[in-house]
Formats: C-alpha cells, structure tokens, sequence
C-alpha cells in the first residue's frame, strides 16, 4: 500500500487492528467479520511506524510477550522459536539489551519479530522498512516471504518507496484523502498512477 | 522505659492496612481507569469520599454504626465474638476507610499517566485488557504504585483520630504510637516523648534511605 | 466588666472546662449570659489535656477543672492570678448502662461477674475521674476481674459516649452526665460509694494574663454564688460545702 | 445549630496550607527530581520524614519547639504578639508540615514519570533546565499537580492530631471540623455529627464532580 | 551521513548535542568547544528518528516552542516566520490540531519546522525523510536548501538512500560500528565505498 502523507494509510491499518473505532464498512479477515471485535481478539498485529516496545522489558521479553502469561514458564519449543526469530532479524547479540538503548533499525526489527511470535492471522506493517539501509531490507523482506510461503499469512505493508512496493507485493493499493483510489496487481496500478500523472500535468498546462 | 509494644502494634497495624488496600486498590483502580464507563466516574468518587470526611467523623461512624446499636453492627459482633471498637481489627477497618484514596490515587494516577500506544501494542498482540493492565500497565507505573504503598503506610502510622475514637486505649491491641504520644504530651513527659521521637526517626530513615538509593529508581 | 467591654468589643470570656462541666455550662450558660451580657466561648476537654494546653501558653480566660491537682498545675506554673485556685464543685461518680443493656436492673454487683465484656472509664492520667474510677474499681475489690475488660477514653465525655454507643456494656462516668438529656433517656444509673474514691473536688483558677480576667472572675462568682450552688445537685454536682 | 464557623475555619486553613505547600512544593520538586546530586536525595528524604511522625508528636514538638521554651519561639512569640501555638497562624504551620510530604510525593512521582525525550527535545531547543520544568515537565505531569493538591487538601481537612496539640479547641480560630466532631461524639450528639457529615459530603461531591467529570481528564 | 543500522549514527547526532556525555575527542562549531557545554547552550537542534512533539501542544505551539518565554506574547514579525514555516512545511490546514492526531509524516515535518525556528547554529537531521514520499521528500530538501543558502547554518543528515545522499550533501560521512570509516566530498567516498566492496568480494572468494 502506498500514498502521500496523511493520506490515511495509518489510519486505516490502526482500524483494520481495531485500535480506532469502525463507524461504517466492513471489515473481514478469512471470512469473519471484525467490526465490533476488541483487538485482542482479532489476532491481527499491527507493527507500527515507531514502534511502542515495552520499555521495562529487554529484547528477548519484548519479543516473546505475546506467548507469555502472567507468570508463564517458556517449554523448548518457545525457546528455539525465539532463538530462530533473534537470528533472522539480526538480533543476537541484542538480547538482553534494554530497549531504551535500541537504535531506530534495531527497535523495527524487535518490533517485527515481536509480531511474528504472536502468530497472527494477519500482519499489518507500517512503514517498517524506511529506515534501514538497502541490504537489511532485502535480507528482512526475504525473511518475511518465507514466513508467508510458510504459513500463508497475509501481509499488508505501507511503503514510500514504488521499486520496493513493486518488487515485492502481489497486490497494490494506493490511498489518497482517505480513500483508496487504485487497487490490483502491481502492473496494473502503477499503470493507473503514469496515466493519471499525465492527466494531471496536462490539466496544469491547460490552465498556464 | 520505651513503649516498644506500642511501636511494635503501630507497624502491625500500618503493615497490614498497606497490604490489603493495595490489594484492594488493584481491582479499583482497573475499573476506574480502564472501564470507560460512567460507574468508573462514580466509583472514582465513592474511594475519594474518605478524604473530607475528618478522621473522628469516620471513627464516630464506625463507633456507632459497626456497635451494638446498628443491625449490621450487632451481626458483626455476634460473629466476632466481640464488639468491632476496641479491637485490633477495628482499627485495621478504621484504617483501612480512612487511608483508602491515598493507596487509590496516586495509583490511578500513574495508571492514566500510561502511555496508550504500550497497550495498543499489548492489544494487537492478543493480550486480554486485564492482562495488560497487569503485565503493561502496572509494571510502567511502578513509581505510582509505591508511592500508593509509601503514602498509605504512613497515613496509617500517623492516624490518631479513628484510633483516639474507636480503640479504646488497650495496651498490644489498640494504643498505638500516635495515643502513647498524646498520653505522654498530656502529662509532659518531654524525656519520654523524645525517646519515641528518636526511634521513629531512626527506623524512618533506615527505611527511606533503602526506599531512596535504590540504584534503579531512575529510569534513564 | 465594662472596662473590658470597652477594651475588647463585646465582652467574652473563653473557658477552659472540664468534660463533665460540659452539660451543666449548656445548662447555665444562657442564664449567665443574659444576667451578665457574658459570652462563653468554651472548650472542654479532660482535665490534664486543658491544663497542659495552658501551661504551654493558651489563651484561657478560665479553667475549671475537675479536681484540684490540675487546677494546681496551673498555679505550679505560674499562669493562675492567684495561689489557691477556687473551689466550686464536688463530682459524683456513677455507674452507668443502656437501658437495653444485658445487666439490668443495674447494680454494683455486676462489677464483679465473669461475662463482663468491656466497662469504660476516662484515662486516669488525664481526667479526675478516671482517676476516682480506677480507685474505686481498686476498693471494691474487682480490679483483677475487670483489668481485662477496661477500656480507657480520653476523658469522662468519651468514656461515656463508648457506653452510650453500645461499643462499652458499663461505663463509669461523672453523674454530671449520666443526668443529662442523652444519658436519662437512654440508660440508667447507680452511685459508687463516695468512701471508695478520694473526694473529687473541683476547682478553678482565673489565668494571670488573660484578656478579660474580670469577667473570668465574674463567671467564677457566679458559680460559687448560693443561688447556683443550691442548683448543683439537680445538675449532677454537689455544693462546695 | 450548625457549626459554620468551624467549617469555614477548616475550609479556610486547607486552602491556604494548599496553596502554600504547593508553592512550596515546586521548587522542592525541582530540586529533588531534575538535580542529579546527592543533596536532592537527601532533600526528598527529609521531605518524607513527616510521613512516619505521628501528627500527635508533631504537635508537641512545634508546641515546645515554637513556645516561649526556646530561642526561636520567644523570637516568634515576640513578633508576632502572642505565642504560635493556638492560634491560626500555627495551625499554618503545623498543617504545612505534616502535609508536606503529600504535597511533594506525587508531584514528584509524577515529574519522574516524564518520558526524558521530551526534555531531550526541550534541551536541544534551547531550553533552560529551569524553563523545560515549567514549560514541558510541569504540564505533563499534570495529573499528579492535581493529585497533590488534592491529597494536600484532604489531609489537611482530616487534620486532627497537629490541630489538637497545638490548637486547642478555641471557637473561630483553632477549632476545626475534626475537633468539633470528637466534641460532638463525646456528648452523644449524633444529630449534630449527622448534619455535618451530610454537609461535608454534599460539599465534597460537588467538589469531587467538578474534579472528576472535567471532560478532558484521560488523554486519547 | 550514511552506514549501517546500529553503526552509531543516531548516537554520534546525539553527541553533538549534547544529550550523551562526551568522554574522548574534539566537538567543535564555528571554533567553539562544545565538550561540557549543557544542550540548551549549544543551539545545536537535533531533530530524531521519531521526533518528541509536546503532547500537550498544538502544531503551532510545537513550532513556536523555541522563541516563546512561559507567559510570552508574540510579535508581528514572528507570526510571519510562523506562517512562512506552517507553508513551506505544508501543515498549514495542521496549524491547531493536537499532535497525537497527526500522521508519522507530518509529524517529522512539524519537528523539522520546529527545529528552523529555534534558529539553531546548526541542524542535525536523523533520518527524517525515511516516511515520506518522493514528491514531499524534494520539496522539503528544497526548503531545507534555500534556509542553507540564507542562513549558512550547516545541516548533518542522517539518511539510507545513497542517491538521495550523493544528490543533496556536499560532504559525505560513512559509518561503521561506531566510527566515521570515511569522509570526503561524495563522489570519492561513493568511489572508496565501492572499491571497499569489491576488496571484501575478492576476499570471500579467497575463502571460498
Ligand atoms: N484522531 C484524529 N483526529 C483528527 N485527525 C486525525 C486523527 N487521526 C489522524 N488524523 C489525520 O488523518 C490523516 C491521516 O493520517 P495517517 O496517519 O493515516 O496518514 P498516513 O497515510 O499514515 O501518513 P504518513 O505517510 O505521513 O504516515 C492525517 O492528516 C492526520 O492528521
Ligand atoms: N545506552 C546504551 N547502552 C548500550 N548500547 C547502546 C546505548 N545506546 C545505544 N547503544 C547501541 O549502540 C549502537 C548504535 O546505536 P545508534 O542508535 O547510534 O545506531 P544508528 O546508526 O542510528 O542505527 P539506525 O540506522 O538503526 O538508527 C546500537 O547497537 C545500540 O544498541
Ligand atoms: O471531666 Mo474529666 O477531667 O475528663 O474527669
Ligand atoms: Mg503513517
Ligand atoms: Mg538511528
């Protein structure tokens, strides 16, 4: 999913988590309906732009707190779970790191990991890639796929970058002043967005 | 001769008053800051009711309302065995009234001061609204939650109204610290006073100075 | 009396009374303030609390105490206009319970049965009498039956309002008090022997700098003035001599 | 009759003991929350000393402290006319302290709870540390100002001990709900005691609405 | 300034301003020693990866923060600068809307705004272009631009867009686990940066 700034793209992936009231639509996931379930129930996970990690815990217990009850014991299968998650996202050495110590990079990929551990029925992303450089990207993007191929979660991700959103969507969606104005296979909307622009830039010329 | 018995029955009576209202104050302060319904307004005001009413209007209540004269008071002291006034446990009641909002508001406080996005995330991740409020938001307002315990310990240390109204001045059950002050100021005892005086300033500053220099009591 | 009206603006005099004195001044208070324009502003409290309290420097005009040991202290420590405080009253002391109490009729004897569960009297450090309480208690020879059950207020007011309220079965108390409206209707009284408590005699002292000394020595007049004195008894209290 | 002038008298010595400390209580805050050093530890311990004195030994220590016994309450008594002790000025004082540490403690609970990032982004824009406490830190921890004053004010109202030690019971100028409420017990009056008590909770409840139904109590 | 996630770029940034205790080395503005001067004196603005708005203020109360005493009142001629920065940052419709209702975006704008109208000596930007769309992104460079070549105040950006580096700086700085491993004009730290590649191409096949 792309579009310009402010055009609603957080806002819709905080409703489809159920963190903002839905006053009109629907709204389904594998064919249940969400509008009116609490988020806790929905089982979709929303990573946001800058990520809330809970600040009293390090690394590894942010990672696994959606697993863990109130005074949960971990079995071993949690653990290399764990072990897996801190080591496709680079995260090793990062641990027992408190939080507060985190670079931005760092904070996304807990953030991430921590919603993978969840396992979700759906994974919202928002902007998550923007401040990584090209090669962590491209290692966590692989990740991701292979997390998909697996366990046929769908995922949906707010990008900046057209290449990016181009590369490594099977479906697009563009928002703009709240709605979303192209939806479809990449080609498709990219090809929508060039001949709109020049409608746009032959409207401007017709006025000058 | 020092009244250690009065000081010992002072800490027993502070120590156990904290425990329950903290443990009382938990289930509170979720519905009033997590329930987003009217009765949470309500319910706000109700605990914070104590706070005006002075301590010899609670301990006359309770004198006349919990004694033989009131129904509810003549059950509790058929099942007592005795009457709730003059008691140990009165006065754990009596406290337990008075020192109420301060072990709820600070904790409430510090509950609303939360950052919501950390239980947005915990929400998205599956976790219930109770088990956020006890594994998100209770850990971050942990400063709140002392305060709760600091301030309600003291208030009942420092109590004497309810226990000049209800206790009855018994040696080991009811004749806490606060009266054994009075008692020694009445009759001008200065030397006695001071000897009380020093100890709790003692102990006092132990206990703060642990409480204080805590290494982890700023998070950086 | 009219030099300190002119001084102070309408003359007032602020007492300092013993807790059993509390219904006899609601009683002649309004009589005194008409006859003399006087008004009472007064604090009671027990007996040794007050006299601490003026000791460390209170503005009392006057004290009544409720025996001559604290009015005594006052003189001690130099804050009475004169060296002999006055006395005005002898206190009498009763035995008190509801009417809908367990021990009716009530009786000394009920001191000394073993399903006694609580009695109160005023702390004998602070109050006159307590003090007596504590030493009849001693004569008649049921101390070790009732140590367990003795609860202690702060002064005779509060002992009895424990056992008005219900909290105390037996409350031994000023008869001040046990004749008052409150107590009348809600219980009944007996009298402890005079000859097994010291005589508590009530006395006053006029504060040396007080602001209207001269209508604390008026009030004082008042009260030991025959007329009062023969009224004492209805009262609770019984004349000087 | 009700007691008007007591109520009034209490009204009026709580707000002012709130007013003071709160004025007070700021640059404490500031002192023990925003200085790192030693001092404001020591500082915000000594703050909290009242906390485990008992209002009864309170009392008697400004009674004897500030009477004509020593240096410094000849030289208060000398100025102000009359000794500090029973009379309302003293009462000020006795409340001051023995509210203090109410006044300070969620203050400072509150400040600590800042997210330091905001102060970070103060800093770098040129704040001073003095101007970021007013301007950043103050505001946010809002909440906790509020639960200061009014834990402040309630204490105060519930004030029975500090009031009997130093104040006496003298109509108009010491005598305060909380004394007239023990007067009343003793003699019995519990129509007297019930109309005060209905005053005070309608007083309250009105108090506490305003409070708590402000519209804008929970940030979103 | 470019280099790896968690190399220590955002810690260098806060460095400069003061925020993290200086143990070693020179730190240096216009030949004045910034070691062990406190942040407010430095008049260095940093503006962070997820900038802290005041949550208590509006958009143009967050702007206006700077040059705004406790009671002050403002001058004809600051509420032109406000309304010029209001424009150039395209918050205009913004200007009184509570900070928490803004997008991840529009959010970075106001800090960047707000951060102009301190009149820093210098700006040090982290990563503040990652969430934004091309179109927004060249014409907040713009902005930043033309403020440079008025004021002369030097900007330090962090970025992970190598073009968008080459394009705008004309000094490049490259990090790596916390050290500056190359600085220069950016056509010959691009050209080190490549040939440092192919070296440690050259010698994975040595292993291999
Ligand atoms: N509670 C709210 N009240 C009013 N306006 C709001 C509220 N929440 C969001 N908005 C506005 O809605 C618009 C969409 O915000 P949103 O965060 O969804 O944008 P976005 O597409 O994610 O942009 P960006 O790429 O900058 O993150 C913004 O202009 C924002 O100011
Ligand atoms: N207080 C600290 N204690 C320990 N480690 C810290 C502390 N602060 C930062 N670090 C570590 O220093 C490294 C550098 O962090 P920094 O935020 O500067 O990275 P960065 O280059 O900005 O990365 P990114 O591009 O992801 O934002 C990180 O690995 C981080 O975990
Ligand atoms: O009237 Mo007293 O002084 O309480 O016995
Ligand atoms: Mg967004
Ligand atoms: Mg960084």
């Amino acid at each position: 999913m792309f579009g310009p700034s402010g055009s609603g793209k957080s806002t819709l992936l905080r409703l489809i988590a159920g963190l903002l009231p839905q006053h009109s639509g629907v709204c389904q996931l594998h064919g249940r309906e969400l509008r009116g379930m609490p988020p806790h129930r929905r089982r979709v996970v929303l990573v946001e732009q800058s990520p809330a990690l809970f600040p009293n815990l390090n690394v590894e217990e942010n990672i696994t707190f959606a697993r863990r009850s109130v005074f949960g014991r971990r079995d071993v299968e949690e653990r290399r779970a764990t072990d897996a998650l801190l080591e496709d996202f680079q995260l090793g050495p990062l641990r027992g790191a408190a939080v507060h110590t985190l670079s931005g990079g760092e904070r996304q990929r807990v953030a991430i990991a921590r919603a993978l551990y969840a396992e979700p029925k759906a994974l919202l992303l928002d902007e998550v890639f923007t401040g990584m450089d090209a090669a962590l990207r491209e290692s966590l993007i692989a990740v991701l796929r292979r997390y998909q191929q697996r366990t046929g979660v769908p995922i949906l991700s707010v990008t900046h970058d057209v290449g990016e959103a181009f590369a490594t969507a099977t479906e697009l969606l563009r928002m703009r002043d709240g709605a979303v104005v192209a939806q479809g296979p990449p080609e498709q909307v990219l090809q929508a967005e060039r001949s709109e622009l020049l409608r746009s830039l032959a409207a401007t010329q017709d006025v000058a | 001769m020092f009244d250690t018995e009065a000081l010992g029955l002072t800490l027993k009576l502070a120590s156990i008053t904290t425990v329950l209202l903290l443990l009382l104050a938990l289930p509170l302060c979720y519905v009033i800051v997590f329930a987003r319904s009217r009765g949470g307004v309500l319910l706000e005001a109700l605990v914070a009711l104590p706070l005006v009413l002075p301590p010899t209007l609670l301990g006359y209540y309770l004198l006349v309302g919990l004694g033989p004269l009131t129904a509810v008071g003549r059950t509790l002291t058929h099942l007592l065995g005795h009457t709730l006034a003059f008691s140990f446990p009165g006065l754990v009641v009596g406290s337990m009234l008075y020192s109420l909002p301060f072990a709820v508001q600070p904790l409430a406080a510090g509950l609303r001061s939360v950052d919501p996005r950390f239980l947005d995330a915990a929400a998205t991740l599956g976790t219930s609204p109770l088990a956020s409020f006890l594994r998100v938001a209770l850990p971050l307002a942990r400063p709140s939650l002392l305060t709760s315990a600091v301030l309600t310990f003291a208030h009942t240390v420092g109590e004497f109204g309810v226990v000049l109204m209800l206790g009855g001045n018994i040696p080991g059950q009811t004749r806490t610290l606060s009266i054994v002050l009075y008692d020694l100021a009445e009759s001008g005892d200065f030397a006695a006073a001071n000897r009380i005086a020093i100890t709790l300033l003692v102990l006092s500053t132990a206990a703060l100075a642990v409480l204080y220099l805590r290494p982890d009591r700023r998070a950086s | 009396a009219l030099k300190a009206e002119s001084k102070a603006g309408p003359s007032e005099v602020t007492v300092f009374a013993a807790a059993d004195m509390e219904p006899v001044l609601q009683v002649l208070s309004p009589y005194f303030e008409r006859r003399t324009g006087i008004k009472l502003k007064i604090s009671f409290g027990s007996s040794a609390t007050l006299s601490q309290q003026i000791v460390d420097g209170a503005p009392a005009d006057i004290f009544l105490s409720a025996d001559f040991t604290f009015a005594e202290r006052v003189v001690a420590a130099g804050k009475a206009d004169s060296t002999n405080p006055t006395p005005y009253a002898r206190g009498i002391l009763v035995l008190w319970e509801r009417k809908d109490g367990p021990f009716q009729p009530l009786s000394l004897d009920v001191l000394s049965r073993k399903d006694l569960k609580s009695v109160a009297i005023a702390n004998p450090d602070h109050a006159p009498y307590g003090r007596a309480a504590l030493s009849a208690i001693k004569k008649l020879d049921v101390y070790p039956n009732l140590a367990p059950h003795l609860v202690q207020a702060e002064s005779v007011g509060q002992a009895a309002q424990f056992a008005l309220s219900g909290n105390a079965q037996l409350a031994l108390m000023s008869q001040t008090i046990a004749m008052s409206g409150k107590y009348k209707e809600a219980g009944t009284f007996v009298l402890v022997p005079p000859v097994t408590y010291l005589e508590i005699r009530q006395c006053a002292v006029v504060i040396q700098n007080a602001k209207h000394r001269s209508e604390a020595h008026t009030l004082l007049n008042y009260l030991t003035s025959d007329p009062i004195q023969q009224h004492l008894p209805e009262l609770g209290l019984r004349p000087v001599q």
